[in-house]
């Protein structure tokens, strides 16, 4: 064997990074995340601003805008460094804004991303501190403030018209058409006012697959929601489990309990399909119920969440005061996270088959 | 039928570049520096002083208390000095620096002929040792204990660790394409130790040339090969048994205590050569790749080569490096400089680009629950972390099973708030163990 | 039945003490910082209040009432339960001494407390027969103990969070059964009472 | 002893509402407006002065064993008085009250003076605290009222004071609010007490450099 002369004469690294092992990472960023959730929300959105016309869009853009601002200001007061641009706050904002009747009084979306971004998260300390969801927050907390004006709910312009480019032309319309929503005339009217209000069961369900009935922005359109939460399910960033339980729950118990003849209870007589398709349910299986922040942490315990969630709507659609209550269902089990997360934890390696030998 | 771990993650594996390289032969280098310390444990002690004459195989320092194991001379030339250089692992270490003579000459006494079946398991066991064997999948532990478990502990399965789930790294591959005989002889040698009738050897199925090669290899031998899903850790022992067998070894305690023992495709060989041959362990096939290495190779390279040999072998760099790593990616240590040299523990040596290296903000943690789902240890990696962020270390040992971590780094690997999590962890591990420290040395 | 179903539930949940009618937030807020010692806290005070709500509305209907001396209910109420409370201390600690190390502290801290005290007057207030006002306390407690749990879980979870400097202790506390008391106005209405 | 420390030591050093986070009920519960909270403020001002000159002159008399169970008869004597009286004179007040009148008995704040001052000192100390004790107590019901009322309602003792143009947020005078206002007052309370902090410890190390 040969020896060489001299020494290796390689260009030596000038400089080297130590860090501790690992030293590679995928390229899930939390930044990442936030944007591509952001953006599935997009197409229910756009449809929002179809439907409801220029007064939508400006809701959108103040709570957005609300929320950007308000995180900036928080953080800039603070001395630390701002983040809106990871998009949560823009997240926020949106999710509000889908919880937020077209159209309403240009207050109500400020102080509800006010309360939201500046209550909610940053008492807390920020991005993964909050306790509860911010969006449910702000819009609890504008609910309880200004009731009138957050029952006032915009009339679909496309149910209104008779076709889609009509109601494209009539996008840029500032007046705001008021009605009610179908879980508000199912509530004050009963079931049988509300299919006649659609003239006919098969075209309620239609309406209110495709969208165009009223409501808050993101309550409408079911099938871009589904399909938004499909993006999110596929891209792993959300887990199946959670949305199907939820709207599951919702379903078999307003089959069960949500039947009435005559005013009096039947069980197995309600209609699943209405309370899956109408109200908050989808955005809030798909969107909010799958929050990471604010959902306990592991697969098991999101499922028991995602069924408390689900039976308390039906508690509140069905008994409460109020015609919808996805909103505080889910809030009600973000306070109920962190004793799921006390009971439900993965059991460790090694624990589960006995011993074989002991020492 | 595929077998696999739950949990883990499935990093780009990288292996392309040198999985088709044979394993070449390094040019003798002109110095060597081999460290004294090369196993877990307490260093050796040296047995030869500067000035003295040595040849290839020769011993050049002992076990201080019989538990460690001893180092060999990888060439024959002379000791110029015992002195501090440095090591991948612990920093700057006492090395015996040999100027190689060229000539490469054996000792005498080594490079017999012998057959393995002839031999009694003590006197196996007893050469693993003298030969100083180290498991070399990384570990470092040494081999002749593991072969040697308490007379209470039966022990019916030996396991084959052949995954090498580490990305980049091929070494462990090309030992088995290239020595698969003296492989399965290491394999049925250790076997016979242990007294075990049943041999496992656990491939994962990106190595599908190795997997049939030595099934065809093991045909008749009562070893059988099992083919694993590509998953990282699954090289890890107690993941490669739960893989296998479908038994959890219980937290703190060994393979032993379900039956089984784990070794390592380098440390078989390793062990083949020594028990046939007399030859010590004192080179090893160590991976030199990385995207800014030139000519990634597979090298047979002797311990105590310096890193800037196998660089300069692979004809230098391209482009700006950023870390190197001695190991793989994900469990591998990141060199101070490439000064350090080879150990019996190189598996390899990866170097990450300047462009590469991830140097993005911690977040907070926003409870994603991705470590737990990747976590094969079945912990909560994210609690651990905020736990060590607020000094709570010892309720993370007490609630939350901190020393189950095998800091494999998942957690880190998935992480969209980039959480080193592991090194949380190691932190509250290491002042666990200063508290602990404290109140023994206080107590006494 | 169901109407007592109802009234349970409506003490409990829909009308929760703490969270709607802002009793007992001393002791709300005071022990709240440890899961464990809510618990426990939870505990002692169903039971006693479940049990002061009894004897307090026996003393009302049997001797109150019937002498004329319903202007001294206050006076009469706070005496009968403290030494009720006392008594029931001594009783614990003389029979069971271990189920004393985990609740007797707790007992005394509840003697002097507006919710012991609340459920009572407002059980006379409304004028509830013996069965309604054991339910309504019943209830009134449950409800109590499952604020007081909630909110316990969640300060524990904040301690991992990054409040800001001046919103740590009592004014994130605050906030966060402000936020809490939101959560809970989705009942608002279930139950008309 | 300095009985003008005595007296101001309660309004904001240990105001009970904020400082030592004693007597929270009626803080919440009394505050929607500022005329309910000066009343309540007024009634504790009075039971809890009271109170005190009365366990303060029998101090020596009573035995250290039955104490609690005496200083409730006396608290809970004085407020039916109270409570009669107002019964009497302001009707409305007591109705609004409600409950919480006869909730004074157990206000923690009132057994706390009793036990901590009045019982160990002489009569006009005793006194002194319990009125430093309650200004200090009805100044924090009055700023939780005024702020719950001005955002929640737009006036201040009922009267509008804030223009149409002003939605008022109804939560501020409902329970959530009602933590939350209460929550943030106390922030900005320790947030000014940092600050003098900082400022001080400036001062000091600005000082100790000279040296």
């Amino acid at each position: 064997m040969e020896t060489k002369e001299t020494t290796a004469n390689i260009q030596k690294p000038e400089k080297l990074v130590i860090t501790s092992s690992p030293h590679v990472h995928n390229t899930e960023s939390v930044t990442k995340i936030m944007w591509i959730v952001n953006l599935t929300l997009l197409p229910a959105a756009i449809f929002s601003v179809i439907n409801f016309g220029l007064p939508a869009l400006i809701t959108m853009l103040l709570c957005i805008a609300g929320s950007a601002a308000c995180e900036a200001a928080i953080q800039y007061w603070r001395k630390v460094k701002v983040t809106v641009s990871d998009g949560s706050a823009v997240l926020t904002g949106l999710l509000l804004a889908m919880c937020l009747p077209a159209g309403i009084a240009w207050y109500v979306p400020v102080i509800a991303s006010v309360a939201a971004i500046g209550i909610a998260k940053h008492t807390m300390g920020g991005l993964g501190h909050n306790v509860f969801n911010p969006a449910h927050i702000g819009r609890a907390f504008v609910m309880a403030s200004y009731p009138v004006a957050m029952t006032t709910w915009a009339v679909s312009r496309i149910g209104n018209s008779a076709d889609f480019a009509g109601a494209m032309g009539k996008v840029a319309d500032f007046d705001v058409v008021t009605g009610a929503t179908p879980l508000g005339i199912l509530k004050q009217q009963g079931y049988q006012a509300l299919v006649d209000s659609f003239g006919g069961q098969s075209a309620m369900y239609k309406a209110l697959f495709i969208g165009n009935t009223g409501g808050s922005l993101g309550e409408t359109s079911a099938i871009l929601l589904i399909l938004g939460g499909l993006v999110l399910v596929i891209k792993k960033y959300i887990k199946w489990q959670v949305p199907v339980v939820m709207i599951g729950t919702v379903a078999l118990f307003t089959w069960i309990f949500g039947g009435k003849v005559d005013g009096k209870l039947v069980y197995f007589t309600g209609d699943p399909v209405l309370h899956i398709l109408s109200g908050g349910l989808i955005i809030g299986a798909f969107f909010m119920a799958t929050d990471m922040v604010t959902t306990p942490l592991t697969t098991q315990g999101q499922v028991l969440f995602a069924f408390g969630c689900g039976l308390i709507t039906v508690l509140i659609r069905l008994y409460g005061g109020y015609p919808e209550g996805v909103c505080y269902s889910i809030l009600l089990m973000n306070a109920l996270t962190p004793l799921i997360d006390r009971y439900i934890f993965p059991k460790k390696f090694g624990s589960l088959p006995e011993p074989v030998t002991r020492s | 039928m595929l077998r696999r771990i739950k949990g883990g993650v499935h990093p780009h594996d990288e292996k392309k570049s040198t999985d088709d390289k044979k394993i070449a032969v390094l040019p003798l280098p002109k110095k060597l520096f081999v460290p004294v310390h090369q196993h877990i444990g307490q260093p050796s002690v040296p047995v030869v002083k500067a000035g003295d004459e040595v040849k290839k195989g020769q011993l050049i320092a002992e076990s201080a208390d019989g538990r460690g194991t001893p180092v060999h001379s990888p060439t024959s030339g002379k000791v110029t000095e015992i002195g501090n250089y440095p090591h991948p692992l612990y920093g700057k270490s006492p090395c015996v620096v040999i100027e190689s003579d060229g000539l490469d000459q054996w000792q005498e006494g080594l490079l017999t002929d012998r057959s393995w079946e002839v031999l009694s398991a003590a006197e196996m066991i007893d050469i693993i040792f003298k030969n100083g064997i180290v498991g070399m999948g990384g570990a470092a532990f040494p081999t002749h204990i593991k072969l040697s478990p308490p007379k209470d502990k039966k022990i019916d399965t030996l396991i084959v660790n052949a995954a090498e789930c580490e990305p980049y790294l091929t070494s462990d591959y090309r030992t088995m394409i290239e020595y698969a005989d003296d492989v399965i002889k290491g394999t049925q040698i250790v076997m016979k130790i242990l007294g075990v009738q049943k041999g496992f050897i656990g491939i994962e199925n990106n190595k599908p040339k190795a997997i049939s090669l030595m099934k065809e290899k093991c045909k008749g031998k009562k070893i059988e090969v099992v083919e694993l899903e590509t998953k990282y850790p699954q090289g890890a022992e107690k993941m490669m048994i739960k893989a296998i067998l479908d038994k959890e070894v219980p937290s703190g305690k060994l393979p032993m205590d379900v039956g089984c023992a784990v070794q390592n495709v380098g440390s078989l060989k390793a062990v083949a050569d020594a028990v046939e041959k007399n030859i010590p362990l004192i080179e090893r096939v160590v991976t030199v790749t990385g995207r800014t290495v030139k000519n990634p190779v597979n090298v047979m390279a002797k311990v105590g080569t310096p890193f800037t040999e196998l660089f300069d072998f692979c004809g230098g760099f391209r482009g700006a490096n950023g870390k190197i790593i001695m190991g793989g990616p994900m469990m591998g240590m990141a060199q101070v400089s490439l000064d350090a040299v080879v150990v019996k523990a190189t598996s390899g040596i990866v170097s990450i680009a300047d462009n590469e290296v991830d140097l993005k903000e911690e977040l907070a943690c926003i409870r994603c629950g991705r470590c737990i789902d990747v976590c094969t240890m079945r912990l909560l990696p994210n609690v651990l972390s905020i736990l060590s962020e607020k000094g709570q270390h010892q309720t993370a040992q007490t609630d939350y099973n901190l020393m189950d971590c095998v800091e494999c780094g998942c957690c880190y690997y998935v992480c969209p708030s980039r959480r080193n999590i592991v090194h949380y962890i190691r932190q509250s591990k290491a002042k666990n163990a200063m508290l602990r420290n404290a109140i023994k040395t206080g107590s006494k | 039945m169901t109407e007592y179903f109802l009234l349970f539930m409506s003490a409990a949940i829909v009308n929760n003490f703490v969270l709607t009618r802002y009793l007992g937030l001393c002791i709300f807020f005071g022990v709240s910082k440890n899961y464990h010692a809510s618990t426990s806290m939870g505990l002692a005070i169903i039971s006693i209040i479940t049990l002061s709500s009894m004897i307090t509305w026996v003393i009302e209907h049997f001797i109150l009432l019937p002498l004329g001396l319903y202007f001294l209910k206050t006076i009469v109420f706070v005496v009968v339960i403290a030494v009720f409370v006392q008594l029931l201390e001594m009783v614990i600690k003389k029979f069971m001494p271990t189920l004393y190390n985990v609740w007797g502290i707790y007992l005394l801290l509840v003697a002097t407390n507006c919710v012991i005290l609340g459920v009572p007057l407002i059980n006379s207030e409304a004028n509830f027969t013996f069965i309604k006002s054991t339910v309504n306390a019943l209830g009134s407690g449950t409800g109590f103990a499952i604020a007081l749990i909630l909110f316990a879980s969640l300060r524990e979870k904040l301690q991992f969070s990054d409040v800001p400097k001046s919103l740590d202790g009592l004014p994130i506390a605050f906030i966060l059964a402000g936020m809490l008391a939101l959560a809970f106005q989705g009942f608002s209405g279930m139950i008309p009472l | 002893m300095n009985l003008w420390k005595e007296f101001t030591k309660g309004l904001v050093a240990e105001n009970p509402i904020f400082r030592l986070a004693l007597s929270l009920c009626p803080a919440l519960a009394v505050t929607s407006n500022v005329y309910n909270a000066l009343g309540m403020g007024v009634t504790v001002l009075f039971v809890i002065t009271c109170n005190n000159i009365v366990v303060s002159a029998f101090r020596n008399v009573i035995h250290p064993k039955v104490r609690v169970p005496v200083y409730i008869m006396s608290i809970a004597t004085i407020v039916t008085v109270a409570m009669l009286t107002l019964e009497a004179y302001l009707p409305v007040l007591f109705r609004e009250l409600g409950i919480y009148l006869p909730l004074v008995v157990v206000f923690a704040i009132i057994l706390a003076r009793a036990e901590v001052f009045a019982a160990k000192n002489s009569v006009i100390p005793s006194m002194i605290d319990g009125l430093g004790m309650g200004v200090g107590f009805t100044i924090g019901m009055v700023t939780i009222g005024a702020i719950r009322e001005i955002i929640g309602n737009g006036s201040f003792f009922g009267y509008q004071i804030l223009g149409s143009w002003y939605h008022p947020p109804l939560i501020i005078i409902l329970a959530p609010g009602g933590f939350i206002v209460i929550g943030f007052i106390i922030g900005v309370m320790n947030l000014n007490e940092k600050r003098k902090k900082d400022k001080s410890e400036k001062a000091e190390m600005a000082a100790g450099g000279t040296i």
